[in-house]
């Protein structure tokens, strides 16, 4: 028997990781892999709650498949943005692109 | 009796003399269960591997009569030996690793290919209590499978450091990514008529009713054509082209890495054909006879009609590869996405809302409904295909005469 | 002693975590995308481990199949500055260590605070959640307008990606 | 077995250890003299020249963004195609209008142009 609070720790762990990666990464790519992975510890919560709540209510799972809509759709729009920079700077390094400081 | 119980029911009776002999043992209960699976899991990929040694040879001989040559005709009769000597070849052959190969991912390619194929069976029903598993979201997990084999190209072309086998890596990914969407599509079908995502349901729905491909032959014609793009054969082999880029992702491969990529192509395409039988033709029935003669509703000839169905689906593979030519790359996207992907969605939506509407009505009223309106969509696919091909051609004015003047 | 499912979760855990601290700290790009691959794998284990199979088999079609693949095109398309041997890291990457374990320590702290027991038993699953998913998504008073918003979304997103992706000229 | 999904792991357990033991034979038993010639990258006989990491189309990206979001979107449809013997028949409408919806997208891309392989 697995407590629910592992999970809950397991996703947190995750979620820093994530975060460490969308903060410290230079590349505008590693960035977005980052995201991933604090959405990905977003969804284990999601469906764990859902486990050990009430089964019956499908909410927990219902978001959770949302959550991979959505997660598609920040890739895609995400990794064109990328694109479409890189094509006119050259660039896809987060701290050269100044376009916006001021 | 035993033997007549091992008649019907193989897996059963094996798997409670294992069980036995093992607690015979003082095994405790849940290791007894892990090792029978696995002993059961080792016997199946075995068979399957056994079956892949077979299709070399299928696959040599059939090519050869297709393009009036003998084939391999020296080692046992027939040829049939022939595989086991390139076995022990492959495996003896040095193993060629190119300079500035990424070499962990080019090592892990090759066996995530393999892999991605092996997995199918763990669900491939054969007969009515003999599969190695039944999963309720199967028909998912077939497309889990392609996932990896999709990873496995993208691995292997990148980590040769060789630009053909770059090329050949995006090309090939392309068409498996591309192809994937109307193959999912006539996948939701069955599940649609049956209401179920485990193989063996859709299996059991067909054997209680009429083959689906009576029910929906449209959608059979469709996966048909994306499976082999999605198996990357001939004439969607535009990962290998031999003529620009050489043999593509696995160019850089020798030996058993490379006869890695080559068993896994073999086998796919069997347990393609193989899927077709299940999801279409009924699966281990054999098409309302084994209600006349009962001797054939065992699991040993239950097994012999899967596993038949398979060799006619890979035949059919085969006759399609070595007939037909290549296609270009822009028209074989364009097929995809201007053609194959509508006509599937639409095919769905049309067969949904028929399903809904009569599933409460007899089979007699069902079935040739259903086929009725997969009849109609196919002939408005080509009215209106017929339609674009007239207005392209007046588009091109009649050339005026050269001497006029 | 961990029974059978504690060893199973701590294999995930560890796959997980592993993976992902690799995916944010290798400097190669592709691997990077391939340990993603990795941690995504173990979270479809931890889908298993809740019994949800549904969600782990699409975890590795839309994430594997799907995601993953778009960040190793993603990452050819725009080549050269990827592998280059600089750090990957920028210059306050302790700033980010410092907020990163802030938050870890945050969530930490709510998640030991719960008013409810967390350490109840899951209720055994009763019925076909596969059916009931169906059901939950298309039920009117249920979950039928996330189910069309999210259509909504795919739409905007393959319209807005495709034209920032696309070549004009 | 109780519970499938033991059965798929222990699968990808041996899906993985069966392919990788003839490696492991070939690797022991096969002969090893690489030479720089060799090791060297085909190219049918040529040197080759820069990097491997060729630039690509962006045309690929471009379909496989499409692949993406129709990709997501069949995930929403199974469950959808699960309940459509058990509900009532405007479930089917609820199914067509999410897949239209999605069509329209095709639609749009197929009338920019973008599925051109330019």
């Amino acid at each position: 028997m697995i407590p629910l609070s592992w999970y809950l720790y397991l996703s947190a762990v995750l979620f820093a990781i994530g975060l460490y990666g969308v903060l410290a990464r230079k590349n505008a790519i590693a960035i977005l892999l980052g995201i991933e992975l604090m959405l990905n510890a977003a969804n284990i919560n999601l469906v764990a709650f859902w486990r050990y709540g009430d089964p019956a209510l499908m909410a927990g799972q219902v978001f959770a498949i949302i959550v991979f809509a959505v997660a598609a759709a920040e890739v895609a729009v995400g990794l064109s943005l990328v694109i479409s920079i890189y094509r006119s700077r050259k660039t896809v390094v987060a701290d050269e692109l100044d376009l916006m400081k001021w | 009796m035993s033997f007549w119980n091992f008649w019907t029911d193989p897996i059963g009776v094996a798997d409670a003399w294992l069980r036995g002999l093992f607690a015979g043992w003082g095994m405790p209960e849940f290791w007894v269960s892990l090792l029978v699976s696995l002993i059961g899991i080792v016997v199946l990929v075995v068979f399957a591997l056994v079956l892949d040694i077979m299709l070399v040879w299928v696959e040599r001989k059939v090519v050869a009569r297709f393009q009036g040559r003998l084939g391999p005709n020296r080692v046992g009769p027939f040829g049939l030996f022939q595989p086991f000597p390139d076995i022990v070849k492959l495996i003896i052959k040095e193993d060629i690793t190119p300079a500035g190969a990424d070499k962990v991912v080019f090592n892990m390619a090759p066996v995530i290919s393999a892999m991605s194929v092996i997995i199918l069976w763990a669900i491939f029903p054969l007969a009515a209590r003999v599969y190695g598993t039944d999963l309720n979201v199967g028909v998912l997990y077939l497309i889990a499978a392609g996932a990896f084999g999709t990873l496995s190209v993208i691995m292997a072309g990148w980590s040769s450091n060789n630009k053909y086998a770059l090329l050949g890596a995006f090309r090939s990914v392309a068409t498996m990514i591309s192809f994937e969407i109307p193959l999912v599509v006539t996948l939701l079908i069955p599940v649609v008529i049956t209401g179920s995502m485990s193989l063996k349901a859709i299996s059991e729905a067909q054997i209680n009713s009429v083959p689906f491909f009576l029910v929906a032959p449209l959608a059979f014609l469709i996966f048909l054509i994306s499976a082999i793009a999605e198996l990357g054969r001939s004439p969607f082999d535009l990962n290998e082209g031999e003529s620009e880029i050489v043999s593509g992702f696995h160019i850089e491969y020798s030996g058993m890495k490379f006869g890695w990529f080559y068993a896994g192509e073999l086998l796919h395409s069997y347990t393609v054909g193989g899927l077709m039988g299940i999801l279409f033709f009924g699966g281990w029935g054999w098409f309302g006879l084994e209600k006349v003669l009962p001797w054939l509703d065992t699991p040993f000839f239950g097994a012999i009609s899967v596993l038949g169905k398979a060799l006619i689906g890979y035949w059919i593979i085969m006759w399609i590869k070595y007939t037909v030519p290549r296609i270009r790359i822009d028209h074989m996207l364009a097929f995809n996405w201007k053609f194959l992907t509508p006509l599937s969605f639409a095919l769905l939506m049309v067969m949904a809302v028929v399903h809904s509407l009569l599933k409460e009505q007899a089979l007699w009223i069902y079935v040739p409904a259903m086929f009725l309106s997969n009849i109609l969509v196919g002939w408005v696919t080509l009215e209106i295909l017929r339609n674009n091909a007239r207005q392209q051609r007046d588009a091109v004015k009649t050339p005026e005469p050269v001497a006029q003047h | 002693m961990p029974d059978a499912t504690q060893v199973m979760f701590f294999l995930s855990a560890a796959l997980i975590l592993v993976s992902a601290v690799l995916v944010v700290t290798v400097r190669n790009l592709i691997h990077a995308a391939l340990w993603l691959i990795a941690t995504l794998f173990g979270v479809a284990m931890l889908y298993v481990l809740l019994e949800a199979g549904f969600l782990a088999v699409v975890q590795v079609v839309v994430y594997i199949g799907a995601i993953a693949i778009m960040f190793i095109f993603a990452v050819m398309l725009t080549r050269r500055d990827l592998l280059s041997q600089s750090p990957q890291t920028n210059a306050n990457w302790p700033v980010a260590l410092g907020v990163s374990a802030l938050a870890l320590v945050g969530i930490a702290y709510i998640v030991r605070g719960f008013v409810f027991s967390l350490e109840r038993t899951p209720a055994p699953l009763t019925g076909d959640t596969l059916q009931m998913l169906g059901e939950a998504l298309t039920s009117p008073s249920l979950f039928v307008l996330p189910f069309e918003v999210a259509s909504v979304l795919l739409l905007a997103a393959l319209i807005g990606s495709v034209y920032l992706a696309w070549n004009k000229k | 077995m109780q519970n499938p999904w033991i059965y798929i792991g222990l699968f990808l357990v041996i899906g993985i250890v069966v392919p990788v033991a003839p490696l492991i034979i070939a690797a022991v038993i096969a002969p090893k003299k690489p030479n720089p010639i060799k090791q060297s990258t085909y190219e049918c006989g040529m040197e080759t020249v820069g990097d491997s990491w060729v630039q690509f189309k962006a045309q690929y990206y471009v379909f496989a963004l499409a692949f993406l979001i129709f990709d997501v979107e069949t995930v929403f449809l199974f469950p959808w195609a699960l309940s459509l013997n058990i509900l009532p028949f405007f479930v089917v409408v609820e199914g067509i209008i999410f897949i239209l919806i999605l069509l329209a997208g095709l639609v749009y891309l197929w009338r920019k142009g973008m599925l051109e392989w330019v």
